[in-house]
């Protein structure tokens, strides 16, 4: 008849590899190979230039509103880095370079913040479902992604994406409680960027970290420092052979910082200090993994300023060949397209009703 | 060839189906061990074992959400919501991802998915048990309504939703369950979704039901012919949504007059379409104003005022017989 | 007196209920410090403090479900929804509670809340935040529906809302949110719940719109004036349920013509209890069929096809005279 | 560059007082008035008569479905007797004695669940919600009732019921996550009864105890004997005063079992041993407290066989003037009360359409 603290199985770690600085901790350094870690590397500065000229692009008026990244490119990059093609990712709407890497053509990510479908389409060969935008949603689709693969005793893992804010939906409880109880192969990479829209991280949930929610249903949960693609490489790799051996879930919240925009639409003025900004561009992923690349002699800086004409090349090429998709023809009618497999009898009436309409021409699609 | 009963009825789809295809996958509460607390899973636990037949955590949201992932990787998971009063807690996971996954992806994915589930009244249920609120789903684009009214067609309609390439959502008439039996084929049989059927031929006037509502409604056919020597012409929608106004408009074509029932409450209720599209397609023939007997636009009361509040045979008779008036 | 747009005018509404009343209180995602996505709660934290404005989780249904306890207990709480598309993670609770903590509790509590959420197209949005589906909510017994039209309607109904005794879910028309300004009192308005509105007097065709399509409605109303010599008399819904149809009624019963014009999608959507109401209350007077204008049954697009997919003023003018043919 | 253990701020414990012989841990006894311990047994002993008779009843089809409660009257009461008369309490649907206790009439549940809507009235002077359907959807209003008294300086507190399978639904963590955000002088019970329907607790989460899920929103949690009512009591009395200090939520979970049907329309020998349910009538939580307060010389076997025979007069008493009741003239258009304020134009004309309908009289007011 006692009052006994109750042993848990699992506690809560924190990793850190890569200081902001690029000093690296030897014991902890992940074992990678040389053209890995640079690709790395070129991947995250093309992310890191693309949403540059997203953003550009949006002031001119040529897209419409869409989320940056700026910030998250480690966190995101070092989580799908431990995916093999085969496995599946189900992002958020924030995960543009996690797509990318996956093989999503940078064009369409153009076309669809331009306003055009087409531009979420899925290719055959990746193996991904498109963006979400019911904030905490899509979880659950990875958790039945990952226990369809372990019915079907295939050898793959889901991952899937969201963010701080997604953690205070109900849904994502019950992905974490559905994938402990299945014991799914699936990894719940959390994007805390400190904020969702104009709420601190502090005023979504009063835990400590976001990793202790793993707790509640028993899975393992780590916190890392998302500005270092090493310590998230790690977790994730870890996280996605424990999934892989048939042990299960695992929840990796990644600490890392929106440094821009919540969408173009945003104003962070009205809700953050330009301080806390200046704060965390010292923590910048991209320079501190130079810097690491730079001391192992696999980078130089000529090297990367052929980078960067190389990367200003593929996205002015990007940029005008979504354009010219975009003066292409577009059916309004194709927006019949996809509602089911086989257009029932009310549609094929108001398909047709659409196209009578004198109101509506080819102008009527409205270029972005 | 067996007499069997509803349940029985949809659970001889389930057996064939997880016996023909192991993509199909059975998920909810209590559908394993237990058998579902109409039964309907009865045995399908013990015949398929616990990897086909998934007892889950006690989460509408998370069942639907992860048979939305199962059906995207290649699975045809059957989810059974306990009862349609809790279906509410499923509704942005149906409208935002089952619905919208096909075209989101531009045809790469699709959700096959089935969410069977329990509705209606006439079963002196508690609170949250005997509401019929297919409405909120047949308006969803994207989304397939299907309701069946007896032990045959309810297996056939059950498999074809299975076999469905798009998410069905689809509502058992609870009253029905062990209403009365029918003799259903051994070998499968299915029966195309979208097409209402005709239930009954008659001259004078058109009544298009669906569900436990077809039990009143056949019965007041009977009453309507012996009684009042009237001849009503009755349509078994099946498919509410997308529906499908073929038959309707052509019956109501031939008879002038049509009456429209349903459990659920009148106001923004299915009913309502049904008169949309009589008016659009079939004005020039209306007789009469077209009826409505249904559920009131009150919360479903409990066991005792529940007689009161259902539409029932004589309330047919009587909208009927006002359609003739004039 | 001063010239607002709706943003302002729904502010207003808010901010004089709030100097007056304590027990009003604003809670959601992000309408404290940054004051709304839209501004719709601007600079209210500043003035009333967390206390009173409260940025909560990211979380729809503790939205609302907090809401409810506050609102049996005694208090005021008005709850944005970001966007309407994400409402249907509040159904259950809204669906559940709200709409019958009076009925359960026999009249022991009421639950005063509002949701207020903006609805609709024509903005370029992002996939959701385009969505008008006040039918879901229309169809829920217990829940009134309310949708403004304009600055001066949006506070008033607002204001009404706010001391209304029973759950309000209150659609802003983004569209319309900086669209044009009116004249709004300073001294308080309310205008009652319930009540549609002749928006424009005519003769010859009713037109049943509400919310952003009244634009494009009043646009056809001048066009068909001055290019067709036709008079159409304009009625704006404003509460869309319960639905009060007086006035519909009495219109057509005067022009033997109706258009019901809305954005969402067609089949099952509120045109089709328009509809049945006309021909349950008005049937020998309608000379012609009923007209719908409305959105598809379709995902809403993207903002490509955004134009083609929403109700205009021609389409509003051309269903206009299909009814004055034949 | 660490990667190190993050200390959390709270430790799960178990308590336990009062062993299933009746023996007491002396030093965590908890400091109660005599006619309190008095009071609590009569209770707890009158709710097992009442479940015993309403089982009864609807078994002669008298009432219809219910949810009994037997085995868990000391997890209800244990909790609900730390409260005060102006707390609020926000229950499931199997909280009947907790709700009599709470001086919810007996004889409403036999109108209730012989369908007669008038049976959920909450009385002027009980500050309780009627019972709750849809499983997890409850505590939220809890949650808002706190904040509600914390905003108007109250010095009250909201007391929410759940079972285990609750903690599954999403609506669970978005209340405990709002409690932990607004600090909210909010307690919630968690009945543990093992089971919901079929599903035993070991699959409703992959989680070791229930009370951990508190660490997901940094409130604290702990799990109790919840067949042992001096620990529920000293637990609920403990979270309670935190809540009313201003020191926000806590989680209880009381570790008991549901000894009968979930409802009446169960049946439980199609998913549980028999023997498992006599491994747990040896820890009933009646006769321990009996023992106890035996031991203590409170009570003798003659005061329990008076007491006996008043609960038998009182439970009859409640059967016969709720079937009294029942036979008055209910008048069927009364269900078009409480549905808004005041009746909108429809529903008067539904109304009127309803006294019309022929086929409608006083005998379609269907008794039990
Ligand atoms: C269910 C839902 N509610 C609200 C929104 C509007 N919204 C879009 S993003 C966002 C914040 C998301 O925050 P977080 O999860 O931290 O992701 P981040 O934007 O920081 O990447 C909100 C409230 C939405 N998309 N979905
Ligand atoms: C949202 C919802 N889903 C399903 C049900 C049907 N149902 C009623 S009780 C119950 C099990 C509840 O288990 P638990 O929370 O442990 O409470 P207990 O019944 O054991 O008291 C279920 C599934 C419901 N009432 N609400
Ligand atoms: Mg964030
Ligand atoms: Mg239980």
């Amino acid at each position: 008849m006692p009052r006994k603290e109750i042993e848990l199985p699992y506690r809560i770690e924190y990793l850190s590899i890569l200081d902001a600085d690029g000093n690296v901790d030897k014991e902890l350094e992940p074992d990678m190979p040389d053209d890995l870690l640079l690709k790395l590397f070129k991947a995250m500065l093309a992310g890191r230039r693309f949403d540059e000229r997203m953003l550009h692009l949006q002031r001119q008026g040529r897209i419409g509103t869409f989320p940056p990244i700026k910030g998250q490119e480690a966190s995101q990059l070092g989580a799908v880095a431990a995916l093999e093609a085969a496995d599946w990712m189900v992002p958020a709407f924030r995960e543009t370079l996690a797509e990318i890497w996956r093989g999503k053509p940078m064009e369409n990510f153009l076309l669809y913040y331009a306003g055009y479908d087409e531009g979420s389409k899925v290719e055959d060969d990746r193996n991904d479902l498109p963006i979400s935008v019911p904030v905490g949603s899509q979880m659950l689709h990875a958790v039945g992604i990952a226990m369809a693969m372990k019915y079907k005793a295939q050898p793959q893992v889901a991952m899937t994406f969201f963010g701080d804010g997604a953690t205070s939906e109900g849904d994502f409880h019950e992905a974490l409680n559905f994938a402990g109880v299945f014991q799914a192969p699936v990894v719940f990479v959390c994007q805390n960027n400190q904020w969702a829209i104009s709420i601190p991280r502090a005023k979504q949930t009063h835990s400590k970290t976001l990793a202790q929610k793993a707790v509640a249903h028993d899975i393992p949960g780590i916190q890392v420092d998302g500005n270092d693609v090493l310590a998230v490489y790690s977790a994730a790799r870890e996280a996605v052979e424990r999934a892989r051996k048939g042990d299960g879930p695992t929840l990796i919240e990644c600490f890392t910082y929106r440094m821009s925009l919540h969408t173009t639409a945003d104003d962070p003025k009205k809700y953050r200090s330009e301080e806390e900004v200046k704060e965390w561009e010292k923590r910048d992923p991209i320079s501190r993994f130079a810097a690491y690349l730079k001391t192992k002699k696999l980078l130089t800086d000529e090297a990367v300023e052929k980078l960067e004409a190389e990367i200003a090349k593929e996205v002015q090429d990007v940029v005008d060949q979504a354009e010219q998709l975009m003066k292409e023809e577009v059916d309004p009618a194709d927006m019949f397209h996809h509602i089911f497999a086989e257009l029932p009898p009310t549609l094929v009436e108001q398909r047709e009703e659409m196209l009578r309409d004198s109101s509506l021409g080819k102008k009527e699609v409205d270029h972005g | 060839m067996a007499k069997l009963n509803m349940v029985q009825a949809l659970n001889l789809a389930m057996k064939q189906e997880m016996e023909k295809n192991d993509n199909v996958v059975i998920l909810g509460e209590d559908v394993g061990v237990d058998g579902g607390v109409f039964r309907v899973t009865d045995k399908l636990f013990d015949q398929f074992g616990e990897k086909r037949v998934m007892d889950t955590p006690l989460a509408e949201s998370g069942i639907v959400g992860v048979a939305i992932g199962m059906a995207v990787y290649g699975m045809r998971p059957v989810c059974e919501i306990q009862f349609s009063g809790f279906s509410y807690y499923i509704f942005h996971q149906l409208e935002a991802h089952a619905a919208r996954l096909r075209h989101r992806s531009q045809g790469r994915y699709q959700v096959p998915l089935v969410v069977r589930t329990p509705y209606g009244g006439g079963v002196r249920a508690l609170e949250h048990h005997s509401e019929s609120r297919e409405a909120y789903f047949a308006h969803t684009p994207g989304l397939k309504m299907v309701i069946p009214s007896g032990p045959r067609n309810a297996r056939a309609l059950l498999l074809s939703a299975i076999r469905d390439p798009d998410p069905v959502i689809f509502f058992e008439p609870k009253a029905l369950y062990r209403a009365f039996r029918e003799e259903v084929p051994d070998e499968e049989e299915t029966m195309p979704l979208g097409v209402p059927q005709l239930a009954r031929e008659g001259k004078d006037v058109t009544v298009v039901a669906y569900g436990a509502m077809m039990f009143p409604v056949m019965e007041a056919a009977d009453e309507l012919q012996e009684k009042h020597g009237v001849e009503i012409e009755v349509i078994d929608l099946l498919t509410i949504s997308p529906l499908d106004d073929e038959l309707i408009v052509a019956s109501v074509k031939k008879t002038g007059r049509a009456v429209v029932v349903h459990e659920a409450p009148r106001s923004f209720g299915p009913g309502a379409e049904i008169m949309a599209r009589l008016v659009e397609k079939a004005f020039y023939y209306l007789e009469t104003p077209i009826k409505r007997v249904t559920g009131y636009d009150i919360v479903f009361p409990l066991a005792a005022r529940e007689t009161a509040y259902m539409p029932n045979t004589q309330k047919v008779v009587g909208a009927v017989l006002q359609t003739l008036e004039s």
